[in-house]
Parts: C-alpha cells; sequence; structure tokens
C-alpha cells in the first residue's frame, strides 16, 4: 500500500553516503556520510526482515509462543544489525581519535591536504 | 651422470681445486672463507648441472648458478645488466619448459623435440645470452671489471662457457637434429661479429682484467659458433679449445690477479719490466699467450686448427674470414699483455712484485704444460673429448678435407716435432742473454715518475686500430638501447604512477568504476555467452 | 544549506557519484524483483522461533539468537568495541576537562543525581534483555551516558574512572570469554548456553544468558566511559613519534 | 496508517540529504543526530523494538555527542 | 581435534582482554605475555594442522546448534595450513618487534590475530564480516600507531577506503540473506545455483570489490602503498604478510563457494585472471621505481596477491598445478615478505632514512642474512618456495594457453628480481655494523631465514619424491556441502538440537 517503504529510503541512504564520502572534502563530513552509508545499510537488513502485518519477534504470552511461526518478523536480521550499529560505533570512535589528531598534524581536516604520499 | 657430463664436471672440478689452491696460497684477503666456499656452492651446482637430463632440475641448476654469480661477484651495482639479462634468458627457458610439459606432460630432455622449434629455440636461448652473442653483449665488461678479483678466474674460465655445454646437452639429447637452420646461422654470423667486436674492446682496454675477459668473449664466441655448426670436427674442436681456453684462462688471470694483490691496480700503466722479478712466471705466461694465440707449437693452434678445419670442410668461409680476424686481434693483445705486464718500461711498483711463491704458481704451471702437451701430443685429448662425444660423433681421426684424406693427428705430431726444435733453439741462446741497458737517459730519476701516462710509449699502444674499429665497437656496444629504454620505456613508469597521485576522492572514485566496470562488463558478457 | 553544492567538487567525486546514482538505480531494481518487500522470506528462522524459547528460555528470541544462536558473533562484537576502546586510548590521553572556565549551573545541579537515575535505567534494560527489548548493549550505552554528566564537568586532573574503568572492562570480556569456555569444557561446544532455563518470561529465566547480557553491559558502560573520557579531556596528546 | 510511514520515511531521507551536504560541520552532526531519530522510528515501525532502542542510545546519543566532543577537541567552537 | 581450533581463536582474545592487568607491570611483560601466547596459538594450529593433513576436514559447532541453526567453523587442510602459517608469522613478528611499543600495541596485535584466525575458519558468512571489522578496525589504528604526519595521511585514507569496502561487504550479506534466508556458508552455496544470473552477477561484484580493497586487488589497492611504509615495522610485516592474503583467502572462498556453478566457472576465472595480471602488472612497474625501501616492499606485496589470484584461476581449471602453486606463493610471501619487512624496517628505523641508497647503513648480521634469503626467495631464486612457486604457476598459464600472459608476466618478474635485489644488495654491502634493539629481533630473523631455507630444501625433497600437495586446495563446492551439514535432513522444518 505504500510504495515509497523501507527500501526506497535504505538505497536512498546508502546513495547519499557513498555521495557524501567521495563529494566532500572536510574528514569529519566524510565520518558523518560513513555513519548514514552505514544506517543505510542496517535499514536495509531489518527491512528485508520485516513481513507485513506481524509483531515484534518477543513471545510475551503463552500463546504466542505455541504458534509464534506465522505472527512473528523474522529476529536474524535485527540482531544482525545490533552487532552492525556498535561496530559502526566502534570504527566511529577510531575515526575520531585519527580526525583530532589529522586536525594537530595537518592544521585542517580538509583530505584534499593529504597529497604527500604519492606514486 | 654420462659421458660428457663426467668430462665437464671433471674439467670444472680440476679448476675449481686450482684456483682454491691460488687463494688459499694467497695473503689474508684470498684466504677469507667466504669466496672460497662460493666456489664450492657453485661447483657443486655446476656438477648437478651436468649431471641431470630433467628440464626442470637442468633449470633449477642453470638459475642456481646465475644467481650464485650474481652474489659472488660481490658488486650488484655492476652485475645488474648481467641479472636482468640473464633473468629474461631464463625465463625464456622457463616457458619452453612449460609448454612441453603442457603439450607433452613430460619435462624430460628428450621430449623438447615434441614441443617444436619454437620452445628449442627459446630453450636455447638463455645459452646464447650466457655465451655473450651480440644483442646480449653489453654486460660483459661491466660483469668482469666489477666483479670480486677472487672469483673474476673462474667467472670468466667457467661461468662464461656454461652456454656452451647447455648446446652441447641439448642437442646431443635431441632424437633428431632440429631444423633450425635459421638460428644456427643467425648466431654463427653473430658470434663472429661479436668475436671481432670484443677482439677489438680487447685491443683497446687500457686495463688487464678488462682485455683478459674480452678475449674470453672472442674465444667463447668462436668455440660457440664451432658447437653451433655440429659437425664431428667442429664439436670435438670446440672440447678442445674449451679445455684450451679454460687452462689459459686460469694461468693468465692467477698472474694478473697475484699482480693485483701486490700493487694494488690491474691498469697497464702501473705495470711494466716485471721480467726481472717473476721470470718463471713471465716464462708461462709467455706460454698460455702463445697458446691464446693460437700459434703452432702450443695446444691453442691445434683446437682453433681443428675449428677452422670444420668450418672450411663444410664450405662457410664467411665465418672462417670473420674468426680469423678475431684471432688477428688475439696476436695484438696477447703482445699488448705480455709487453705492458713484463717487457714495458720500469715503473716505481717493480719493487713490490716478487716472484710468486712455490704454492700460488702451481695453476700457472699446470695450465702452462698441459698446454704445452695438447700442442705437443694431441692423440691423449683427441681420445678424452671424443670418449666424451661417443653416442653423439664418431672419434675424430681421419677427415676428408679440400686436399684428401688428412690424418689430423698425424699432421699435429708434425707440428709437434717443429714445437721440439723451438724448445731445443732456447735451450741454447738462455745462457747468451744479457739485459738491454735503460735507454730512457733523458730523465735524471731513477724510476719514471707515476703519470708516465704522457711519456710511456705504450699507452694507447694500437691508437691507428683503435680509431680503425671505434665506429663498429661503439654500434655494438648498445648504448643506444640503454637511452631507448630510459626514454619509452621508463615513460610508461611514469603514466602507471600517475594513477596513485595519493588523492582520497580519486581513489574512492577507482572504487565506484570498478563496482559499476565489473558490473557492465560481466553482465555483456553473461548475456553475450547464454 | 544548498550553497554548500557549489563548492569546487573534485572531478573523481563527482564520477563517483554518478556511478552511485547508477549503482543505486540498480540495487533499487535488484531488490523489488529478487527479495520483494514485507514478504516471509525465512528459512532458518522458523527454527529460531518454533524453538527459540524451549530451548534457550529467553522470551525475546533477538537476545536469544544475538546471544545463543549467534553468540560468536557478539563475541566479535564485543571485541570490536573492546580495540576501539583501546584505539583510542592510543590515540588520546586522558586527561583535564576540556571545560575549564564555564561554570554551568544546571549541570553541577544535575550530576549530583542525575546519572543514579540513569544508571538504574541502564540496569533495568541490562537484567531484562532476554525478556523484554533491550539488553547488553543499549543497557550499556545507557549506563556509560548516565557517567558522562560526571565527566562534562569541570575537572582539573584526569577523571577518578580511569583505573577501575580498565579493570572492569577487561574483566567482563575475560568473563565473557570464560563462560563460552566454560560451554567449551563442560558442555563440549563454545558459547553454549547452559544453566537452568527456569519460566520463561521471569527475570531469572534464560540460564546464563542474562549473566552474559550482564556482562556485556558492564563491559559496553565501561568501554564507552573509557571513551568518552578521552574525548571530553583537553590533555595536550603526548607528542612522541 | 501509511501516512506515519511516509513522513518517518521522508523526515529521515531530508535530513540525512543536510546532514550530508550542508556547509557547517555542527549543524551536520546535529542533521545526523535528527536522522539518527527518524531511523529510531523507522525501526519502531518495522517491528524491531531492539534496534530502535540500540539506534536511539548509540547513533543519536553517543555517536552526535563523539563527534561534539571530537570538534571541540579540534578548537571548533559552533558552526 | 575441535577444541584446539576454538583455542586457537579464544586464547589470543582472552589475552587481548587480559592485556591491561599485565600493562600495568610494563611494556616488556606485555609483549612477553603477549609472545606466550602466540606461542601457544602456534602450537595449537600445528596440531591441527597435523591432523587436517592426516584426517578428513573438522566441523566446529558454536553453542551447540547443528550447522544450518547456529555459527560453525570449518577447517580443511588449507585452512590448517593458513591458521599456522598466520600464527607462525604473528609469533615471530612479536619477538622480532624491539622495545619501542606500548602495551596496547600488543594488545591490538593479539586482537588482530583472534581476529585473523576466526576469519580463516569461520563457516558463517556475517560471522566472517564481523572478524573481518576487527582485523580492519585493528589495522586502521595499527597503521596510524606512531601519530606522525605520514602515518596518519596513511591511516585515514586506509580508513575511509576501508569503510567504504566493508559496507559495501555487509550490502551483499544483506543481498544474500534476503534471497536466502540463511547466513551459513554451505547452505548458501547449495542455494546459489538457484539464483538468477543479474543477481549472482552483483552480488559476485559486490562482494570481490569489498574484501578486494582489503586484499590488495589492483585498482581497489591504492591505500596499501601508503599503509604499509607509514605503519610500524612489525605492523607493515603483519599487513603483508598474512592480513592482505587472510582477506583473499575469505574472497577466494567465498567466490568459490557461492559463484562456481557451471556456467560461470569460465567467467569467474577470467575476472580473477585478468585482476591478477593487473595487479601483479601495475604494482610491479610502479614499484621498480620506487626510492623508499618500505614502498617497493609494499608493491612487491600488492604483485605477489596478484600472483596468488592468477594462481587461483588457474587453479579452477587446472587444480594440479594452480592450488599447489597457490599454497607455495603464500608461503613464500609470508616468509621471505614477513622476514623483509621485520629486518629493512627495523634496519632503516635504526637509521633514520628509507632512502634506498641510506636506510642500510646499521645492518646487523642477521639482517644481512634476511635480506638475501629473503630477497631470493621472494624473487623465485631456484631453492627457495619462490622458485617452485613460479613454475607451478607458468606451467599453469600455459596448460590453460595463456601464452601472451606468460610472456607478460615473466618480463614484469624480471622488474621484480631487479628493485628487490637492489634492497638486498643494499643491505649486504653496508659497511656499516649496526646492533639490534633486542636479541628477539636476531632470534625471529635467523628463526625465518631458517624456515625458508627448511621450506626450500623440503621443496625440492618433495619435488623429488612426487609428493602429492593437491589436498592443500579450497574444498570444492559439493564436499564443501556434504560435510557441513547433509542437506537432504534439513528442509527447513523443526530441528530441534537441545
Amino acid at each position: 500500500m505504500n510504495a515509497l517503504d523501507f527500501y526506497a529510503l535504505s538505497v536512498f541512504l546508502i546513495g547519499l553516503g557513498l555521495m557524501g564520502v567521495f563529494l566532500n572534502r572536510d574528514f569529519v563530513k566524510i565520518l558523518i556520510s560513513l555513519s548514514v552509508l552505514e544506517s543505510g545499510v542496517n535499514l536495509l537488513i531489518v527491512s528485508i526482515g520485516y513481513v507485513r502485518g506481524r509483531i515484534a519477534p518477543i513471545l510475551f504470552s503463552k500463546e504466542l509462543q505455541a504458534s509464534a511461526v506465522g505472527k512473528v518478523v523474522d529476529p536474524v536480521p535485527q540482531a544482525l544489525v545490533l552487532t552492525a550499529i556498535v561496530i559502526g560505533l566502534g570504527l566511529l570512535a577510531v575515526g575520531l581519535g585519527m580526525a583530532v589528531w589529522m586536525h594537530r598534524r595537518f592544521g585542517t581536516t580538509d583530505v584534499s591536504e593529504l597529497k604527500d604520499l604519492a606514486g | 651422470m654420462d659421458r660428457l657430463g663426467l668430462l665437464f664436471t671433471w674439467l670444472t672440478l680440476g679448476l675449481a681445486g686450482l684456483q682454491i689452491l691460488f687463494l688459499l696460497a694467497g695473503d689474508r684477503y684470498t684466504r677469507r672463507p667466504w669466496p672460497i666456499l662460493g666456489i664450492l656452492l657453485l661447483t657443486l651446482v655446476l656438477v648437478g648441472l651436468y649431471s641431470t637430463k630433467d628440464m626442470l632440475y637442468f633449470f633449477l641448476f642453470w638459475s642456481a648458478s646465475t644467481w650464485l654469480t650474481f652474489i659472488l661477484s660481490n658488486n650488484p651495482r655492476k652485475a645488474f645488466g648481467y641479472l636482468w639479462v640473464s633473468l629474461l634468458g631464463e625465463f625464456a627457458m622457463l616457458s619452453a619448459i612449460g609448454y612441453t610439459y603442457a603439450v607433452t606432460g613430460s619435462t624430460a630432455l628428450s621430449s623438447l623435440a615434441k614441443a617444436g622449434p619454437t620452445a628449442i629455440a627459446l630453450f636455447c636461448l638463455p645459452f646464447v645470452v650466457k655465451t655473450g652473442v651480440i644483442p646480449f653483449n653489453f654486460w660483459i665488461g661491466d660483469l668482469y671489471t666489477g666483479s670480486d678479483k677472487r672469483f673474476v678466474l673462474f667467472l670468466s674460465a667457467i661461468i662464461s662457457k656454461l652456454g656452451v655445454f647447455g648446446i652441447l646437452r641439448t642437442v646431443s639429447e635431441l632424437p633428431s637434429l632440429p631444423n633450425l637452420a635459421v638460428w644456427q646461422n643467425l648466431f654463427i654470423y653473430l658470434a663472429g661479429i661479436t668475436a671481432i667486436w670484443s677482439a677489438f674492446k680487447a685491443v683497446g682496454s687500457e686495463d688487464a682484467i678488462e682485455a683478459l675477459s674480452f678475449s674470453s668473449l672472442s674465444q667463447v664466441t668462436f668455440i660457440f659458433a664451432s658447437v653451433l655448426l655440429w659437425s664431428a670436427v667442429s664439436v670435438s674442436g670446440a672440447v678442445l679449445h674449451y679445455i684450451n681456453h679454460m687452462l689459459i684462462k686460469l694461468g693468465m688471470f692467477s698472474v694478473v690477479i697475484y699482480i693485483w694483490r701486490k700493487i694494488g691496480s690491474t691498469e697497464y700503466t702501473a705495470m711494466g719490466d716485471f721480467v726481472r722479478r717473476m721470470p718463471v712466471s713471465f716464462l708461462f705466461f709467455l706460454m698460455l699467450g702463445i697458446s691464446l694465440a693460437g700459434v703452432p707449437p702450443m695446444g691453442g693452434f691445434n683446437s682453433k686448427w681443428l675449428m677452422y678445419e670444420a668450418f672450411i670442410s663444410k664450405g662457410r668461409l664467411l665465418p672462417v674470414l670473420l674468426f680469423f680476424v678475431a684471432g688477428v686481434g688475439s696476436f695484438l693483445y696477447v703482445y699488448r699483455l705480455l709487453h705492458s705486464i713484463f717487457l714495458g718500461r720500469k715503473k716505481a711498483s717493480i719493487s713490490l712484485v716478487k716472484e710468486m711463491n712455490p704454492l700460488q704458481i702451481i695453476p700457472l704451471v699446470v695450465s702452462g704444460l698441459v698446454s704445452f702437451l695438447i700442442g705437443a701430443y694431441v692423440k691423449p685429448f683427441m681420445g678424452l673429448t671424443s670418449r666424451a662425444l661417443t653416442g653423439i660423433f664418431d672419434p675424430v681421426t681421419i677427415t676428408k678435407t679440400s686436399i684428401g684424406l688428412v690424418n689430423l693427428s698425424l699432421v699435429l705430431e708434425v707440428f709437434g716435432l717443429l714445437l721440439g726444435v723451438v724448445v731445443i733453439l732456447f735451450w741454447i741462446l738462455l745462457p747468451k742473454h744479457r739485459y738491454a741497458p735503460d735507454t730512457e737517459g733523458y730523465t735524471a730519476a731513477a724510476y719514471l715518475p707515476e703519470q708516465i701516462r704522457l711519456w710511456d710509449y705504450s699507452y694507447n699502444f694500437y691508437a691507428p686500430v683503435n680509431r680503425l674499429g671505434k665506429a663498429f665497437v661503439d654500434l655494438f656496444s648498445l648504448g643506444w638501447l640503454a637511452g631507448f629504454w630510459k626514454e619509452y620505456i621508463a615513460g610508461l613508469g611514469l603514466v602507471l604512477r600517475g594513477l596513485y597521485n595519493g588523492r582520497l576522492a580519486t581513489y574512492g572514485a577507482y572504487i565506484m568504476l570498478t563496482l559499476s566496470g565489473l558490473i557492465v562488463a560481466l553482465s555483456l558478457l553473461v548475456s553475450k555467452g547464454s | 544549506m544548498l550553497e554548500g553544492i557549489n563548492r569546487k567538487y573534485d572531478i573523481s567525486g563527482i564520477i563517483a557519484s554518478l556511478v552511485v546514482l547508477a549503482f543505486s538505480g540498480l540495487l533499487i531494481y535488484l531488490l523489488y524483483t529478487q527479495i520483494p518487500y514485507g514478504q516471509d522470506k525465512m528459512l532458518v528462522s522458523k527454527d529460531y522461533i518454533k524453538m527459540g524459547v524451549n530451548s534457550t528460555g529467553a522470551t525475546n528470541l533477538v537476545t536469544s539468537v544475538v546471544l545463543s544462536f549467534r553468540g560468536l558473533d557478539t563475541l566479535g562484537e564485543v571485541t570490536v568495541l573492546f580495540a576501539s576502546a583501546m584505539a583510542v586510548g592510543l590515540f588520546l590521553l586522558p586527561g583535564a576537562g576540556m571545560w575549564q572556565r564555564e561554570e554551568n549551573f544546571v549541570l553541577r545541579v544535575a550530576s549530583r543525581f542525575l546519572p543514579y537515575l540513569i544508571i538504574l535505567i541502564g540496569i533495568y534494560i541490562v537484567s531484562q534483555g532476554h525478556v523484554s527489548p533491550g539488553g547488553g548493549f543499549q543497557g550499556g550505552v545507557v549506563i556509560s551516558s548516565g557517567l558522562l554528566l560526571k565527566l562534562i564537568l569541570k575537572r582539573e586532573k584526569e577523571s577518578g574512572f580511569g583505573g577501575l574503568v580498565h579493570a572492569l572492562e577487561s574483566l567482563m570480556g575475560a568473563g565473557f570469554v570464560a563462560l563460552a569456555l566454560v560451554g567449551l569444557v563442560k558442555y563440549g561446544s563454545f558459547l553454549y548456553s547452559f544453566g537452568p532455563k527456569g519460566v520463561p518470561g521471569t527475570l531469572l529465566s534464560a540460564g546464563v544468558l542474562p549473566v552474559l547480557y550482564a556482562f556485556i553491559g558492564v563491559k559496553v558502560a565501561s568501554e564507552f566511559v573509557a571513551i568518552l573520557e578521552r574525548f571530553t579531556s583537553s590533555g595536550e596528546e603526548d607528542e612522541r613519534a | 496508517m501509511g501516512y506515519i510511514y511516509l513522513a518517518v520515511v521522508l523526515f529521515t531521507g531530508f535530513t540525512a540529504a543536510i546532514a550530508v551536504f550542508s556547509r557547517g560541520r555542527v549543524s551536520s552532526v546535529v542533521a545526523l543526530a535528527l536522522a539518527s531519530v527518524g531511523l529510531t522510528a523507522s525501526f519502531y515501525l518495522l517491528q524491531a523494538p531492539d534496534v530502535a532502542m540500540a539506534e536511539a542510545v548509540i547513533s543519536a546519543g553517543l555517536s552526535t555527542a563523539l563527534f561534539l566532543f571530537a570538534l571541540r577537541k579540534m578548537g571548533i567552537r559552533g558552526d | 581435534m575441535t577444541k584446539l581450533a576454538v583455542y586457537t581463536f579464544a586464547l589470543p582474545l582472552l589475552a587481548g582482554f587480559l592485556m591491561w592487568f599485565v600493562g600495568r607491570l610494563g611494556n616488556r611483560p606485555a609483549k612477553a605475555f603477549s609472545a606466550l601466547t602466540s606461542l601457544i596459538t602456534t602450537v595449537l594450529a600445528g596440531k591441527v594442522l597435523l591432523s587436517l593433513l592426516k584426517g578428513s576436514s573438522i566441523v566446529v559447532v558454536f553453542g551447540g546448534w547443528r550447522p544450518p541453526l547456529g555459527i560453525n567453523f570449518f577447517l580443511d587442510p588449507l585452512a590448517g595450513l593458513w591458521l599456522f602459517s598466520v600464527n607462525v608469522l604473528m609469533f615471530l613478528a612479536v619477538i622480532g618487534s624491539g622495545t619501542r611499543y606500548s602495551w596496547r600495541f600488543y594488545g591490538l596485535l593479539m586482537i588482530l590475530l583472534a581476529g585473523l584466525n576466526g576469519l580463516i575458519m569461520s563457516g558463517d558468512l556475517f560471522n566472517v564480516f564481523v572478524f573481518f571489522e576487527i582485523v580492519c578496525l585493528v589495522s586502521f589504528a595499527l597503521v596510524a600507531y606512531y601519530r606522525k604526519r605520514e602515518s596518519i595521511e596513511a591511516g585515514v585514507k586506509y580508513f575511509v577506503l576501508g569503510s567504504v569496502a566493508s559496507s559495501l561487504f555487509l550490502l551483499a550479506i544483506a543481498l544474500i540473506y534476503g534471497k536466502t534466508g540463511t547466513l551459513n556458508l554451505a547452505q548458501i552455496s547449495y542455494l546459489s545455483n538457484s539464483w538468477p544470473a543479474l543477481f549472482k552477477l552483483v552480488v559476485f561484484v559486490l562482494i570481490l570489490v569489498g574484501l578486494g580493497v582489503e586484499s590488495g586487488v589492483f585498482p581497489l589497492n591504492a591505500w596499501l602503498f601508503d599503509a604499509h611504509p607509514a605503519a610500524p615495522f612489525p605492523v607493515s610485516a603483519l599487513l603483508s604478510g598474512i592480513v592482505i592474503e587472510s582477506a583473499l583467502y575469505v574472497l577466494l572462498r567465498l567466490v568459490g563457494l557461492f559463484f562456481l556453478d557451471k556456467g560461470a566457472v569460465l567467467l569467474v576465472g577470467q575476472t580473477l585472471l585478468l585482476l591478477g595480471v593487473l595487479t601483479f602488472v601495475v604494482a610491479e612497474i610502479v614499484g621498480f621505481y620506487q626510492r623508499d625501501v618500505k614502498r617497493a616492499l609494499a608493491y612487491s606485496s600488492a604483485g605477489q596477491i596478484g600472483l596468488m589470484l592468477m594462481a587461483f584461476a588457474v587453479g579452477l581449471s587446472r587444480p594440479d598445478l594452480g592450488s599447489v602453486a597457490l599454497v607455495l606463493l603464500f608461503l613464500n610471501h609470508l616468509l621471505a615478505k614477513g622476514g623483509l619487512f621485520l629486518s629493512v624496517g627495523a634496519v632503516s628505523d635504526r637509521s633514520g632514512s628509507r632512502d634506498l641508497d641510506r636506510f642500510a647503513e646499521e645492518c646487523a648480521f642477521s639482517d644481512k642474512v634476511v635480506g638475501l634469503v629473503g630477497g631470493l626467495s621472494l624473487v623465485g631464486a631456484p631453492p627457495f618456495l619462490g622458485f617452485w612457486g613460479k613454475v607451478a604457476l607458468v606451467f599453469g598459464l600455459l596448460a590453460i594457453n595463456m601464452y601472451a600472459l606468460v610472456g607478460i608476466v615473466l618480463a614484469v618478474m624480471v622488474l621484480e628480481a631487479i628493485y628487490l635485489m637492489r634492497i638486498s644488495s643494499a643491505m649486504l654491502t653496508a659497511k656499516g655494523e649496526g646492533r639490534q634493539d633486542c636479541p628477539g629481533q636476531a632470534l625471529s630473523l635467523w628463526v625465518l631465514s631458517l624456515l625458508m631455507l627448511g621450506a626450500g630444501v623440503l621443496a625440492v625433497y618433495g619435488v623429488k619424491k612426487g609428493v602429492d600437495l593437491s589436498r592443500l586446495r579450497f574444498t570444492p563446492k559439493q564436499e564443501y556441502i556434504q560435510t557441513v551439514y547433509d542437506v537432504s535432513a534439513y528442509k527447513g522444518g523443526v530441528d530441534i538440537d537441545g
């Protein structure tokens, strides 16, 4: 019923993230674009696991536990995304550490300044 | 280990033994362990090379000998030319072996014939490279002059002639003679030109080791060409000359290296009139010089005569002419060697030199006597070579030449008699000799000062010859090839270096372009394929 | 907002973006044709749903997948966090707080009682991980954001958390691996969820899962406190190359 | 019911676009936080409470904090 | 035996976690502790390898769930060999890492070892991604360890390119999970036969690019040439020695399992062959013009990766030659490049400059030995493994009638021989008599040289006896699926295994 469902949003976020990484010159902006890219992929994984008209994979009641197969959304993508989000945060922490040092060593976080190593 | 391998093994072991004896008998510098161990290891590798009939092991030992030579020469800057050209040759051999393996499933040398003429030509390319025929002659001078003095004797005596053994082993293993006439003729003529080129180089050089190395090249190319001719007389003459050349280079290099250890330089201008201090060395050096020049009483003449005989009987007169000109060149540089080292003007360095100690002189004496023996009584040596070549050729005694049937060994014995007359004459005249007084009176000092370059008449001794050959020598020194490499091939490198320009956005674009490029290309291929 | 676009972009950046657009188009086409949205595409998950509760005892299926069925991912996940904490420790040094001058009244008053409240919520989230949504990761981060208040305050020297935080972080990580090894030694396979299943839905129900999540919660909390401490310190990073 | 979907999707997409393409760094960090909030809502709509909670706390909460602290460490006051 | 495989992964992780406590005692105890751990894992990996060579492949089950349900490790003889060599080089790098690194450095090394071991053994797609992330993250941090201007630049570039690549890899995993509903490699490989062509193509390219960046395939390896020289020398030894190889290993295993059904073998083989040739040729030609020693070694690493790619591509149609070449090239590059980086890196640190003419002023004797032995074996001089690897590769390429390719590859190999020999001879003819920071360095260099020589002699002996190396290859699809789980038994129904 809704054409613009979450596949479109996740592909939009992925495309936006990738473009952000390549177009931006400031390293912090690139880190932001990377976060957007990662959240796009995470959204895609979760929306792959979504089944219309079903509820979250918490089997709180007895009878739900008995006949849960047809009533519950796929739990596995949610487990994967849980891990992927925290991995994204780990990467971000390291990236920001590097950004601080890049600012100290190069005076700016402009990525186009990084051209000493070439050839 | 077949008979051919056995002969070469004994020759290499003999030479290595004599060289190590010479090094051990020298002073502390030549007695250092690693050159000696290196030579022993290299000899081991060569024995392996001589013994194997399987192409893969042949390639293993051949590549090991290249790498060991590069390391033992101990002067990488000068030896890089040698390295990259012999690696190219080796890789040609490897692809030939791979192709034979793909076609016939076996890497035995005999199965090379089934792989077709190009495989055989590729397999023999490294032999041409290692011999140093024209397109591959630019590395010879650098390697020999740059190489470590303790290794250069072995290098010039054995390593320079590995190509000869390679051709012998390969062609003798093939069931039928490959119809590679085009390649055969091409390399015979190229060998002739290289012989002349190196003769001119040797004549024009001012350094004893450089002269000796280019003389080796000239002799080795002659051997190589006569092996390529592949007739009974030519191959046995080549093997005989192989033995002769090995002995000559052993003796001559031991003298030059001994002098180098004493006076620290191998330039002609630094030497002169050493005959006073080293009469015995002079005697044997003279014998070896005569043998190198191919003058009758000594062994060199016999083997050269056989090779010329083979070319003439095959009616190939142009190569004979080419090698004859190179032979004339050998007269010149042999005399220059003798004159500048032993007979020239006295230099200050004469006080440093004295006769070799008895142990050191053994290699020189052995090589002089054996070469003399080859000259005087050639029959046992002819027997030696023909036994080594059994199964490939029938023994060489009677051969039909333009002037009818000639018994080779009989002819050589007649020249042996001539040799006896010369020895007796030398014996009679020896006590009557007296030293010619120093006639250079116009300088007050007792010895000529070091910068005698301007006055020593032996400097640039053969100026007219050098001028004559200059254009020819420069053409084939392939300097222009190095220029081509620097200009065009290096340009390709710069283009590729431009790929990694250090900008992050470009690298990102590489990722996306690879992603999309592969998708588009593969989808086209898949849709075209299915 | 739009004036940011007309900056001089790198030519290769533009090429890459065009390629990205094309690729997203292909991706959308592929998704809609191959992986229809909202349809039941489960294969292995059907088993997880069927036997999830009675074999692991946890009513929150995601927790049972995260800790029991795909426990190794979580262990890998915990290692990633530990590695990033250590890397940040490499890059930035602890030290005095960044905000030396600003005296923020609201912050000072709030930081006296608010952190403990937030930590309480965090503990709730961690402990209820196997019953209701939430768990070690979410709860741990909530706890660390609670302690963040303390870090933002004016501080002359290194905040007191240093040693304790590192010790906790290492111990919890080692504890998690130890529990997994116990599973290997006694029950024959790494990360085996042993322990009493109890009544699904109650607090003490899913055997070792809540213990594992508790370990993760404390570890994540101490890790992020360490990272935040480094990020909020103004210490001149040591210049040694 | 569909309008909530549409609202969440459009909000997330729009804020993400601002985050990536805006000029100032702090404004993009804030936009990223808003995008994370939008993302949390979309995870909620996709029946994934665990992930929504994690996304809220981590992406909206902690990474925004980390970004701002890093910018502060780099001596950048505001935009 | 399955327990040992898990310990090789669990112990370094435990060591990493406990490194803070050991760090309190100082940096040298931390180094000793990590050396001890890596020694233990090496011994364990050795025992696993022996049992694999004798017996059949091992499947390690986690959490008590049978393969398609839980995560499983899969170990065939090739994985055992890869695991053992990774641990050996890690142990030698830790010993040979001198005295300048803090306890955090060794903690990160231990986590890197755990990640690599997991990456090699893992039999689950998302699990591969998690371990891949661990390896990437630790490599980003270790490359930028020195925080000098040069290391930060290399670290930033590596970080951005690495993150983009791993996101693309995660995207591929999402697509695969969406299509098949499972993450177990065997099950996916079983279901992958029925994938439509376009889907299979896009997923193949995504995985190739995602893992290709980390494993140094041609257009994607730009970060490698900045990162290796800028990293501390033990790290660059590990990066070149094991990290890019393990990424390549995973790439080849995934390609081997998912994309090699009848129709695609030709296409996949040719793509990998083309990428391999491009990687080799470009890396070696550009490496030829390098003045910076460590940068030249980095180009040589990328070149060797190209050779390995070609060996795998050849192995698809001629497994007897291709897979043998892959194993030999891998072992040779691991030992030689590990040794070269450990010695050249330490020497250039001591002499302060990395320029070809001045880097070798303080060469200790063991540096010279490794310089010579490593250079020769990397270039493919006779007695060493590299020689047999090169011979097997050339035989394989000729067997699939790629004549022009052999010509190009061998000609470029001469270039590599020249610039590597420049480095080796610069070290050999160095005048100065240097001293190493700690005896551990000399020990590790001697052990590496002996390993290279020993491996060379073993190879000669092996070839003479015609020993069969064909077991050391990627388990083909059918056999992999059969060993992991019985397809027919599992139909997605209820399969309680409490």
